[in-house]
């Protein structure tokens, strides 16, 4: 077993198991802490995959911004006090066989398939750069656009949580 | 695999870890450095900064334990590590446990990248800006949750306040980074320090990095909360926002935590504007590693000391602000100007063709790199 | 076995399930939410594994980004959605929002 | 050259488009901006024209790509010669004049801006729909045109009539819309995938472009097809009804859209297309047109309302033009569009000018406006001799071109002797009731004297762009000189130019100069008996009309009502449907429930008894009950997924992906 393998088990392991107690922890707060440390293991998996700054990307955008953003809106909506979590366990049976019967069809899919992989073992570049100039080149208008779409977003969500 | 040879490899073939250059070396020195150096240095900061508020507001200070009161500090610090550790009964007792552990944990992991002399960083990241921006952002969490595990309503509107400060001010200290990361053409911490040798510190590149460090220095304050931005903690609103029911050993981690970011902004300043360890017409790259390093290392710690002494001296100088002036500093004074630097610093360098000031005086002159 | 690109893709059908999971059993619309986020990791996860192993450029790490920032405003604007709902009804179960249905 | 072009083109849209969203900020509200964009177009499209004067020929053409799917592609062209450069400069011109004008006429409108904007989005419109050369692009703009018809006509959108009125105007048109766009899609699919201009001519020209149907040719077929996208924009009978109603937008929108540019489109697209219509599809073109002239004619001798009398009147002579059209004397239509344009445009002006003065649009309640009003009344008393043919003014060129068109193409075809009688007898009734509305609003005395006492001349403004045109309305412009034989030659040497600049498909016959002259004597007749009459029944005998419709109350009803064709579309389209369900249904109740019905009872009662326990207890009980029963249960069933609630649809819609996986992957 070679390290890269030792260091992929460790971080699926990190992203996997916060991912669980998230679908089937009964408290938000809770579900929300692990997917917290779910997207680190997430971010971890990049960096493993030579993905350096979409890494880093994922730990400032997931983590700093849209889960604190999650957090913010579990407090401000809910009781702290009493905080009283509906019990939701009946409605996950079926979700969860479905989810099972999903998941072996695509363990089977992606186990049988013949993936043409082509990894070579070349030294990992920092993709920083060439992210950089590829966005501003080949993906210019999906870039303007994402530009364009955070925009509305902020403009929308100032608008909707705005009080009357 | 014995575990040697299975760390090896895992060195070198962890994309992130293969940039690391000496690196044993470079975390033993690290890690002296954090032990020996800036974790004391929380305790001397507080004697230095009571001292000084003192000295400001016209009293003597500290000036009972040892001479002149100087170990004032180490008697607070038996004091806090002695104390009785509380859980509040009503409290999440994990989630208590839990939010100092992800505040020093992320706290901590900024020294990582913060180069203190050539060669001698934990890990020489390619992205290390936007790691710091990113591992920084985290400290939030651990507010948010340290304020909503105490179970208290000034516990909770402080990490309330305190996110929502964060958020905001995040947005100018990082767009200011990225103005900085422009002039240097790299996000790697060691290669910005680089650009800036000897006398081309990026703080006098251009005017626009002039404004862009003074609203990072703003950005910064008001992102590790200290006065005049510390309105999570106001004692006279929030009794002490997210940590009042914290004590003991837990205190004394906000406490270590809240010194220690501060040693990182200025760090960061000194970094990215302020020319790292370079020092004006000084240059060193010629010289011997054990004459190098001790000097690199004294420069980067004066420039950072300098930068926490004006911290101070805002502290104690100036009033709190409201939560309603907070914001407004924030999205519409610092936001738009940083906004602003960007764009201008953008096109300076397209219009001189990259050369800050001091480069087209030094060429005027006739002399230079 | 070494670790392959079937690994990462096992890894990220496992977060795609969990998240649907969530996304369909939580009463909570916050919890929808951590749900989609959860499948929208493993979109990423799978762009980035397929980038590395098969083709080999940026591509896949450009979509990743993509994601990330269609992730952000989903999560903004989905939040201020929730909040009115919840100024406006005291509640954030999804069964309570029921009035357009017919 | 390209430079040139898109300024001229995209100056109106970008005016449009800062009015439309900065209007309300800019200075004056950005009036000035649009007439100033208006005058940078008009001063081009006016180079254009130099140009052709100095080379007596242009021809310009640019294509770019547009789209391009495999095995096809649409490109985006421009096409300029001396037909396009004269319809810029009509469009340019009628433009900025009503752009100067309507500076004054709207002046505190609440949505002043706006206004502008539209006005300079439909000058943009119609300046790309002469541009363009292809069918595609065509059809764009004939919508785009119709877009801002639309926006103008219910500018004032508040009131009701308004708002109906730019309604009808854009549901009327839009069924000549249809055909125009099947016959665009006939074209290109018979052709194989052609659009551009010269494609298609080339085509037909090489008589590919063959197939029947019905025993109509397809090339005819395709002809009136899109002779009903002009039917409807330019107002023909029987799609005519919108143009009256469209009088409810702005004066000034008025004399712009549905006077000069917009309506004579369908003129434009049909001279541009004259190739295609084959003579049959020509004929047809001719017997609308001619019908249309004489029809609107008459209508507009009895109405009392200035602009619906200038409305019909329009029609009238967009009548005329594609009756000039339909008989081969294209250039004379295309001319009689030219001068029309001017001139009728000017007396639009004029009755905005009135109405501005006497707030009021009935002529009855004007009169003696003459000295309050002495610049508007001579411009359209010039305008109006023009109308009406008078000789020295350029709508006697194009008419008497037109008449002698009509006239020789009768003598060549004497079974369609109802062209010429149409046509004839609409140039006197045209001098009639024009001259009618000059007497009624100027000339007679003054009947309401509270509207009159505060009448005054409108401002420079105003009364400028009324000057300019009635200028334009002097026949010295179009025929080059005086007399046609140069006395006066405003175009150096090249007389008779406007006959060459059109020259297209086929220089005219000789039958055409033979007719030239009875026809000029006739209309000449014609018209000054029409003026004569209008002076002896309103100005000498005033007493004459009313007498004259008491006797004729038939005639005199049908005319004030239209020949109620608007209640006639609502009696034959509407009410005979409805009627037509009422009558089936009473039929079906008397004769066959009652007679027939009823009449087979004794034999069915005992038929039926026996069948009846058959048919209770099988059929009904078992099989159409059963049914039922079973269609209500699946139903509730079923109606148990629609819940409403999107988690259980993404349940749903997973465990879908699953099967459809597992069918894929492992059957």
């Amino acid at each position: 077993m070679k390290a890269y393998d030792v260091i992929f088990y460790l971080f699926a392991l990190l992203t996997v198991l916060p991912a669980i107690f998230s679908a089937f922890h009964p408290n938000i707060l809770y579900a929300a802490l692990s997917l917290f440390i779910s997207f680190f293991g997430v971010a971890g998996l990049y960096a493993l995959l030579a993905a350096d700054f979409v890494a880093a990307a994922q730990v400032l955008i997931y983590v700093g911004g849209i889960l604190i953003l999650l957090l913010f809106a579990v407090m401000l909506s809910k009781n702290i006090y009493g905080a009283t979590f509906q019990e939701e366990k009946k409605k996950k049976i079926w979700p969860s066989l479905l989810g099972m019967l999903f998941l072996g069809v695509i363990t089977k899919i992606a186990w049988t398939t013949h993936w043409s992989e082509a990894l070579v073992d070349n030294l990992v570049q920092p993709t920083t750069a060439r992210i950089g100039h590829q966005l501003l080149t080949d993906y210019l208008l999906p870039f303007e656009l994402s530009s364009l779409l955070l925009l509305s977003a902020f403009i929308g969500a100032i608008t909707l949580a705005r009080s009357k | 695999m014995p575990l040697p040879e299975l760390l090896k490899e895992l060195f070198s073939t962890w994309p992130l870890f293969q940039h690391m250059p000496l690196w044993f070396l470079s975390l033993g020195c690290i890690l002296g450095l954090l032990f020996l150096f800036v974790f004391p240095f929380a305790g001397v900061a507080v004697y230095v900064e009571r001292k000084i508020a003192g000295d400001i507001q016209a009293r003597i200070g500290p000036n009972v334990v040892g001479p002149y009161g100087t170990l004032q500090w180490i008697a607070d610090a038996i004091k806090l590590l002695f104390k009785e550790d509380i859980i509040p009964k009503e409290a999440d007792k994990k989630l208590f446990i839990l939010a100092p552990a992800v505040i020093f944990m992320s706290g901590s992991a900024a020294f990582a990248v913060i180069p203190f002399a050539e060669h001698l960083v934990l890990t020489n990241l390619n992205i290390g800006v936007f790691y710091l921006i990113a591992i920084t952002s985290i400290v939030t969490m651990g507010i948010i949750v340290a304020g909503w595990a105490s179970n208290n309503k000034w516990s909770l509107l402080g990490g309330l306040r305190s996110a929502a400060q964060i958020i905001s001010f995040e947005i100018p200290v990082a767009l200011c980074l990225m103005t900085a990361c422009l002039v240097a053409g790299s996000l790697n911490l060691s290669e910005i320090i680089d650009a800036q040798a000897t006398f081309r510190w990026g703080i006098l590149h251009n005017p626009f990095m002039l404004i862009a460090a003074f609203i990072y220095y703003i950005g910064a304050l008001a992102e590790v909360n200290r006065t005049p931005f510390d309105i999570p903690e106001a004692e006279s609103e929030l009794v002490s926002g997210y940590n009042t029911e914290y004590s003991g050993m837990r205190f004394a981690i906000f406490f270590l935590v809240e010194y220690a970011e501060c040693f990182v902004i200025s760090a960061i300043a000194t970094t990215l504007f302020l020319g790292g360890w370079h020092f004006p017409f000084l240059d060193l790259s010629t010289a011997s590693l054990a004459l190098k390093m001790p000097l690199q290392i004294i420069f980067f710690m004066t420039k950072c000391i300098i930068l926490i002494l004006i911290m101070m001296w805002i502290r104690w100088t100036l009033p709190r602000y409201r939560v309603d002036q907070l914001m407004k500093l924030c999205w519409e004074v610092l936001v738009p100007f940083s906004f602003a630097c960007f764009l201008g610093t953008a096109a300076w360098m397209v219009i001189f063709g990259g050369k800050g000031i001091p480069e087209l005086i030094a060429g005027l002159l006739g002399f230079g790199s | 076995m070494a670790v392959g690109l079937s690994h990462f893709l096992m890894v990220s059908g496992l977060l795609f399930v969990l998240g649907i999971i969530s996304m369909i059993s939580r009463r909570n619309m916050i919890g929808v939410l951590l749900g989609i986020e959860l499948i929208m990791n493993a979109a990423g996860l799978n762009f980035i594994a397929f980038s590395r192993y098969i083709a080999q450029d940026l591509s896949g790490h450009i979509f990743t980004l993509f994601i990330l920032i269609i992730a952000a405003s989903e999560a903004v604007v989905a939040l201020a959605i929730v909040l009115r709902i919840y100024q406006n009804r005291a509640t954030i179960s999804v069964e309570a929002v029921g009035e357009m249905k017919c | 050259m390209l430079e040139k072009v898109l300024w001229l083109w995209l100056t109106p849209l970008a005016t449009a488009i800062i009015l439309l969203f900065l209007g309300k900020r800019l200075p004056r509200r950005g009036d000035w901006l649009a007439v100033m964009g208006l005058g940078l177009s008009l001063t081009l499209s006016l180079s254009f024209l130099l140009e052709l004067f100095q080379t007596h020929t242009f021809e310009w053409r640019e294509q770019m790509a547009w789209l391009s799917l495999s095995g096809l592609s649409i490109s985006f062209g421009w096409l300029i010669d001396p037909i396009t450069i004269l319809m810029l400069c009509v469009v340019t011109t009628v433009s900025f004049l009503v752009h100067l004008y309507s500076t004054e006429y709207l002046k505190g409108d609440p949505n002043y801006a706006r206004y502008f904007a539209y006005l300079s989005f439909f000058t943009f419109s119609m300046l790309g729909l002469v541009l363009v050369d292809n069918l595609l692009w065509l059809y764009i703009f004939w919508e785009l045109v119709g877009l801002a018809s639309y926006l103008l006509i219910g500018f004032w959108f508040e009131k009701k009539s308004a708002s109906d009125a730019a309604k009808k105007a854009f549901l009327t048109t839009r069924i000549g819309d249809m055909g125009f766009f099947i016959g665009i899609m006939l074209i290109f699919y018979k052709t194989g995938g052609l659009l551009t201009y010269d494609d298609i001519f080339k085509f037909v020209a090489q008589g590919q472009f063959t197939g029947e149907f019905l025993g109509i040719p397809i090339l005819t077929l395709a002809g009136i097809l899109l002779f009903l996208g002009a039917m409807g924009k330019s107002a023909q009978f029987p799609l005519h009804v919108w143009l009256p109603d469209a009088m409810e937008g702005p004066t000034p929108v008025s004399a712009l859209i549905h006077a000069a540019t917009m309506v004579a489109a369908g003129v434009y697209m049909v001279t541009r297309l004259y190739v295609l219509f084959t003579p049959e599809a020509q004929l047809f073109i001719a017997y609308i047109g001619a019908f249309t002239a004489f029809f609107a004619a008459t209508m507009a001798l009895t109405h009392t309302d200035i602009k619906k009398v200038l409305a019909y009147s329009t029609i009238s002579q967009l009548g005329y033009m594609m009756m000039g059209l339909g008989v081969g004397a294209y250039v004379a239509g295309f001319l009689h569009l030219v001068t029309h344009a001017a001139f009728k445009a000017c007396l639009f002006l004029c009755s905005g000018s009135v109405i501005h003065a006497t707030h009021t649009q009935d002529m009855r309640e004007m009169g003696g406006l003459k000295s309050k009003m002495p610049i508007t009344f001579w411009t359209m008393l010039i305008a109006t001799l023009s109308i009406s043919g008078i000789p020295f003014f350029s709508g006697f060129v194009s008419k008497d071109l037109l008449l002698a068109g009509c006239l020789s193409f009768v003598m060549e075809h004497p079974e369609h002797l109802l062209l010429a009688l149409f046509a004839f007898i609409t140039a006197g009734m045209t001098a009639f009731y024009m001259f009618r509305l000059l007497c009624m609003t100027f000339l007679m005395p003054a009947k309401n004297l509270k509207v009159i006492d505060h009448a005054h001349e409108s401002p420079w403004a105003m009364t400028l762009p009324l000057c300019l045109l009635s200028g334009l309305s002097f026949a010295i412009f179009f025929t080059g000189s005086l007399d046609g034989a140069g006395l006066l030659q405003v175009f150096g040497s090249w007389h008779d130019w406007f006959n060459e600049v059109i020259l297209n498909p086929a220089p005219l016959d000789e039958a055409h100069g033979n007719a030239h002259g009875p026809a000029m004597a006739l209309s000449l007749i014609l018209a000054t008996g029409g003026i004569l009459l209008s002076y002896l029944f309103y100005l000498k005998k005033p007493e004459l009309p009313q007498r004259l419709a008491q006797n004729t109350q038939a005639i005199y009803q049908t005319l004030i009502h239209l020949y109620w064709i608007d209640e006639l579309y609502q009696k034959i389209i509407i009410q005979p449907l409805l009627k037509l369900n009422t009558f089936l249904a009473d039929r079906d109740n008397r004769w066959i429930d009652q007679k027939l019905v009823d009449g087979w009872k004794p034999l069915t009662t005992q038929t039926s008894k026996g069948s009846g326990h058959f048919d209770n207890i099988v059929i009904d009980e078992t099989l159409v009950d059963g049914s039922a029963v079973v269609v209500s249960t699946s139903a509730i069933q079923l109606r148990k997924i629609q819940t409403g609630k999107v988690q259980q649809y993404v349940l749903m819609a997973i465990g879908a992906f699953c099967i459809l996986l597992i069918a894929v992957y492992f059957l």
